[in-house]
């Protein structure tokens, strides 16, 4: 078996006395979507802060790339080859789309202290941007201010940066959340060439993106996973349609 | 800053047409006017006037600004004077930090410069300049004088000042000429309000006087937290720890302290009493010493004018230096270093009509000089 | 050194301690309810110092100055709230730092234009002068204790309001939700005008009960303001027992720096060096343990929940 | 040329108008004053590094203004004396040596004081910058080897070759060219990568750690530079009024530095120049009024502050934009 990209171990983080993460162990294998689903307060936010590293667990471990990421802050995990995107866009707002995917580009780089060349000026910089603008299709878009930019074209932007990362694993929160049924669409079809490029850990509501993409599934509730399979092996798990689905029969 | 109380209202007609005269005078005064020190600042220039306008002297031009005690401003203020306004004589500030900035590079530039306040050592000494007078004392000479009459009766002191050039002279003055042994030498932060901490110590140290030099809001601060404590071992100070334009603010806690100055609104000379009740009459309040120091200084430069055209430096200098006036010091001469050789009295706060002021009690030094001017070569 | 000078110290550490939460409690409660940074805390205290010297001379009497004190620092916050801070809530500290910072200037020079340049009298009222004397024999101010005293009852008084009353519901809801308080159906604006009123009154009064023992002069208010600051960052900005056990830490570190410092710079300098250096590294004291604490603990002792 | 460029080179030129103009006319006052408008200008654009780009308010930048100062004022003292500095080291009166010194220690006294500051954000920012810089002050005011709260004259303005530095048109003229370089540089760095990661700092924090950029790491250096900035105006300043003194470290000095920011324009290019400008012509002119001249100013920056939020570059050229 391949050695998988990112590996989470026995997870546990708590807020009081609430655990919010308990136990969890979870992989992602190179080439695959993998889906995490679960219903509202599950959980899903707290793991996704624990694996970028906005939150620190309180026990268990993370691996990333083949190494114990459980130290790293959010920019190292980043540098690691992390690739995120958020469930309500995170982009600087004043910046148009290139000069986001300029800062990804020069963050991969390593380049950021750099002081005097114009970024505007920089041909290498600007041509290495715009060929991520154009995969995710906002070639036309690249001088608009981020915070102009409509919802789905947002998304976009943050893919592109994901991107130009080169990201050795991406974990995409929620990326149909407020897509309109085409935006949705064209997305998957996207999603399902990105695999070639990394493998995908998707949490997702929306459940036709995440049967029509994902190679397996896991269902979080209340801070547990309580199944781990393919698609088919989740809609017939009972467990899932107990607790999750609502289905008592 | 530009505040143009040219020359309050009298000379308002004349700075238009200022040429007219045959030889006008053109005196920028640099005070103090805004901030928490303006009170000093305000009868520096209330003094300075008073003597203007008792001259009758319609060749004189004062620029009065304020700089609001900062030293960048009075270096801005000094050079637009010198560079715009073209003064003749720069006068009125007040404290020894401003002073230090604006004073050396006037005189540099030729202009003479006449203190009616600030005396620091500095330029008192090997950096004297014949362009630089002080009417008022230099900075030690209060204190020296409460070192010598504390050798009187008292066997160890507590002695305290802020830390900041001006507090340390004041010490080192005092302790040139005290003898007796020392309870604790302290030095409190600049614009310290809370001296809780300082009294404690006082209490505890054993001493039988307190030498205190607190300027402004700090000695008013110090003196009513000093009369609830408890503590009763006598206070003292120079002038400006008692002096009028804070006493109102300490009240009855000033009561008793003794300080050295070398003026006291009692005094019993004629030239004491003109400028008292003239003062009162314009400015309806008691004169501090540093109207009195204005005072001076505004009628020496008078005297000078009187005799001698200010272009011509040396014949101007020389005139400035026989200190032709009636001084409501008393005894008043210039030293070689062009800083005073005067009485020094000790006063006590008293009150008089239920108003509190300085009394005299006596005369501490007589013809007193400074320790600097054998350094002074000029 | 004795015990009872020891002892003395830390009492006046603990006086300075208890003035600095008067000024800290209000700058902190308004930073908690409304996230309003406000540089011009100590025009406030001014302004209490101001009305107790004025009222006092003309009706002879402190208490009524004090009471002055508190309507006038009440009435002064309230007519700020209402014309210029309100504006300022939804910016951001910049704008918030800088009209605050025009507000200082206004209010020193309005004052000056009122009062005149000279500082004005105010003397303690006869009930508390003197001293007392205290077990183990020492001599201690009785206004210094009253002020302890007055800002325990304040300390004990702020903590009944927040956690008893109504108003206190409300401002602990405004500290951990400003939508919901709206949504709550609370008159928002009204609530804000009163905190802010609130906070300038206890300026105001920690203004006219150290004006008596100071000087009433305009800027006194702006090395109190400082120090305040430092008070609640230490303390974490908008928790009121950060802002207590903050000043209280900055009252005694900063007296006993002051007593202390020297003494121990004596074992290795004459005295008059060893008096210069230790008052230097005293006048710094409270600016290092803060910046120790922070560096430790980046949002202070008691992080508030948002901030 | 589009509205700001032009309105940008209006200012460049009348600021270099003005002094000659002065000069011929026979006041040389006004010369100074200009000088005074260059210096505040480059101090105020080294703070809109950090409080601009990456808005970081630090209200403590007086603390390397007036690290500048001390450094002309140390070395020109030391240079006048003789007396050697440190290890051996003698002062200097070289206007050329003195910058790189005062750039030096600025930075690293930035570097310093950021490495603790930025570990906080928001309003705790804000109040341990100043901090930081009372505690300097406060060590200013009560060292006694420079003058403590007396300050220290420097009788000769420090030299630089070819310049009669103490003639005010002559020395305004160096003041101009740094103030320029000082811009340029500015206009660079906000233009480079360094920048794009600044800048992006201000506007999301979280996204730039998520790219793999540690915003900690990128605003520090942003602070030491802007420190630098400063520190350098601060040894001009000293060098303008021949004295520096504890107020140059004043809690005041690092308010009026942000105040110059914002009546020009936050973050703008000449929004430095533009409000230095208009600060020292209010004060002028205000001044020659009324005697309660503090009282209107503080009228006129509440104004400000609430109605005319772009500052004087906003109304004169609109909106910011960015590329």
């Amino acid at each position: 078996m391949v050695e998988p990209v990112l590996e989470i171990f026995d997870l546990v983080k708590n807020f009081g006395a609430l655990r919010a993460t308990d136990g969890v162990t979870l992989d992602l294998r190179p080439g695959e979507i993998h889906a995490l689903i679960g219903p509202n307060g599950a959980g899903k936010s707290t793991l996704i802060h624990q694996i970028c590293g906005t939150l620190r667990q309180d026990s268990g471990t993370i691996r990333f790339a083949g190494q114990d990421i459980g130290g790293l802050g959010v920019a190292g995990r980043a540098r690691l080859g992390l690739g995120r995107t958020f469930q309500v866009s995170s982009l600087a707002p004043e910046f148009s789309a290139l000069r986001n995917v300029m800062l990804a580009v020069q963050a991969r780089e390593g380049t950021s202290f750099r002081f005097l060349k114009p970024v505007m000026r920089d041909g290498s910089l600007i041509d290495a941007a715009m060929a991520m603008l154009e995969r995710v299709g906002l070639t036309a878009r690249a001088r608009i201010p981020a915070a102009e930019l409509s919802h789905g074209e947002r998304r976009q932007l943050e893919i592109a940066m994901a991107l130009a990362l080169r990201s050795r694993a991406f974990l995409l929160d929620e990326p149909m959340a407020g897509m309109g049924p085409e935006g949705s669409k064209s997305l998957t079809r996207f999603l399902d060439t990105l695999r070639q490029e990394a493998p995908i850990l998707l949490v997702e509501h929306d459940m036709d993106a995440v049967f029509a993409l994902a190679d397996r599934i896991s269902v979080l509730v209340y801070g547990r996973i309580i199944a781990t399979g393919t698609v088919e092996e989740i809609r017939r798990d009972p467990a899932v349609r107990t607790a999750y689905l609502g289905d008592h029969a | 800053m530009k505040k143009l109380l040219a020359a309050a209202t009298l000379t308002l007609s004349l700075s238009a047409s200022g040429l007219a005269f045959a030889e006008p005078l053109k005196i920028g005064m640099i005070t103090t006017l805004s901030g928490g020190g303006a009170g000093l600042g305000i009868d520096t220039r209330d003094g300075f006037m008073l003597a203007i306008k008792n001259s009758g002297n319609k060749d004189i031009t004062v620029v009065t600004e304020d700089d609001a005690q900062k030293p960048e401003l009075a270096v801005q203020i000094a050079d637009k004077m010198i560079q715009s306004d073209q003064v003749d004589i720069l006068t009125g500030i007040v404290w020894s930090n401003l002073l230090m900035a604006v004073a050396p590079s006037a005189v540099a530039q030729g202009k003479f410069y006449v203190s009616t306040n600030a005396a620091p050592a500095a330029l008192a000494g090997a950096n004297c300049n014949k362009l630089y007078f002080n009417a008022a004392y230099q900075n030690d000479n209060l204190h020296e004088a409460m070192g010598e009459y504390a050798n009187k009766g008292y066997k160890k002191m507590f002695i305290l000042a802020p830390n900041y050039p001006a507090g340390k002279d004041s010490l080192t003055g005092f302790k040139r000429y005290y003898k007796g042994e020392l309870a604790a030498e302290v030095y409190t932060q600049v614009g310290q309000t809370d001296y809780a901490a300082e009294i404690a110590q006082m209490r505890a140290s054993g001493a039988d006087g307190i030498f205190v030099f607190l300027p402004g809001g700090m000695g008013i601060a110090f003196m009513k937290q000093f009369a609830q404590s408890g503590v009763k071992i006598p206070v003292m100070g120079p002038g400006f720890s008692f002096s009028q334009d804070v006493l109102p603010a300490i009240g009855d806690a000033a009561l008793g302290a003794k300080a050295s100055g070398q003026w006291a609104p009692d005094f019993d000379n004629e030239a004491s009493k003109k400028f008292l009740a003239d003062f009162q009459k314009e400015y309806n309040r008691l004169p501090s010493i540093y109207a009195v120091q204005a005072y001076d200084a505004a009628q020496l430069i008078l005297s000078a004018a009187a005799k001698a055209d200010v272009t011509d430096a040396d014949a101007f200098r020389a005139e400035l230096l026989k200190a032709d006036i009636q001084s409501p010091r008393g005894n008043f001469k210039f030293n070689t270093n062009q800083h005073p050789i005067q009485d020094i009295y000790l006063t006590e706060v008293v009150k008089q009509d239920g108003v509190l002021t300085n009394k005299t009690v006596e005369k501490i030094f007589t013809d007193h000089k400074d320790a600097y001017a054998k350094d002074c070569k000029i | 050194m004795t015990v009872a000078l020891a002892l003395e110290q830390l009492l006046n550490g603990l006086q300075l301690g208890v003035m600095l939460f008067l000024m800290a409690a209000g700058l902190t409660l308004i930073f908690g309810v409304m996230g309003l940074i406000n540089l011009a805390h100590g025009s406030l205290y001014m302004v209490g110092a101001f009305a107790c010297a004025a009222v006092a001379a003309w009706t002879g009497s402190f208490w009524i100055g004090l009471i002055a004190s508190l309507v006038a620092a009440a009435a002064a916050g309230a007519i700020v709230e209402l014309v210029v801070i309100r504006r300022l809530y939804d910016r951001d500290h910049l704008d918030q730092v800088l009209a605050t910072f025009a507000l200082i200037l206004m209010f020193s020079e309005g004052t000056r234009w009122l009062f005149g340049s000279f500082p004005l009298y105010l003397d303690i009222p006869p009930l508390l002068q003197g001293a007392v004397t205290l077990p183990g024999g020492t001599q201690y101010p009785v206004y210094r204790l009253a002020i302890i005293a007055a800002g325990a009852i304040v300390a004990i008084g702020l903590y009944m309001l927040i956690s008893k009353t109504r108003l206190g519901m409300r401002i602990r809801a405004g500290e951990s939700d400003r939508e919901m308080i709206g949504a709550l159906g609370v008159d928002i604006r009204t609530l804000y005008t009163v905190v802010f009123a609130l906070g300038a009154a206890l300026a105001g009064f920690a203004g006219a009960m150290v004006g008596a023992l100071q000087s009433v002069q305009v800027g006194m208010g702006e090395p109190v303001l400082i120090l305040a600051f430092v008070v609640i960052v230490i303390g974490g900005i908008g928790s009121i027992k950060g802002a207590l056990l903050g000043a209280l830490l900055v009252g005694v570190t900063d007296t006993m720096g002051r007593f202390l410092l020297p003494q121990i710079f004596a074992f290795f300098a004459p005295p008059a060096q060893a008096g210069m250096i230790g008052g230097a590294v005293a006048s710094m004291l409270i600016y290092i343990v803060m910046a120790v604490i922070l560096a430790v603990k980046p949002r202070g002792l008691f992080p508030a929940a948002h901030a | 040329m589009n509205r700001e460029n032009l309105v940008n080179f209006i200012l460049a030129v009348l600021l270099l108008a003005v002094p000659f103009a002065a000069n011929m006319a026979g006041q040389p006052f006004y010369v100074t004053l200009a000088t005074r408008v260059a210096i505040l200008a480059l101090a105020a654009t080294g703070l809109n590094l950090a409080l601009g780009l990456g808005g970081l308010v630090s209200f403590g930048h007086a603390a390397f203004f007036g690290i500048g100062g001390y450094v002309a004022g140390i070395l020109a003292t030391h240079s006048f004396s003789g007396e050697p500095l440190l290890f051996g080291l003698s002062g200097t009166n070289q206007m050329w040596v003195i910058w790189i010194v005062a750039v030096l220690l600025a930075g690293l006294l930035g570097l310093a004081i950021g490495a603790i500051s930025l570990r906080t954000s928001g309003v705790y920012f804000i109040m341990i910058t100043l901090a930081f810089a009372q505690m300097v002050y406060y060590f200013a005011v009560s060292w006694p080897a420079y003058g403590g709260e007396d300050g220290l004259s420097i009788l000769v303005r420090n030299q630089f070759p070819g310049v009669m530095t103490m003639r005010p048109l002559g020395f305004f003229l160096i003041c101009y060219v740094v103030l320029l370089v000082g811009i340029g540089l500015f206009a660079l760095i906000r233009a480079s990568r360094f920048g794009n990661a600044l800048q992006a700092a201000r506007q999301n924090e979280v996204r730039v750690a998520t790219v793999g950029i540690q915003p900690y790491r990128i605003r520090l250096t942003g602070f030491a530079i802007s420190a630098m900035m400063t520190g350098l105006a601060g040894a001009l300043f000293a060098d303008l009024n021949r004295f520096v003194s504890p107020s140059m470290l004043s809690w005041h000095m690092s308010g009026e530095l942000i105040v110059l920011i914002v009546l020009g324009g936050t973050g703008r290019l000449f929004g430095p120049l533009a409000g230095a400008a208009l600060y020292v012509a209010f004060e002028y002119a205000l001044g020659g009024i009324t005697e309660r001249w503090q009282f209107f100013l503080g009228l006129i920056l509440l104004v400000v502050v609430l109605f005319a939020r772009g500052g004087l570059l906003g109304l004169l050229a609109g909106k910011a934009r960015h590329g």
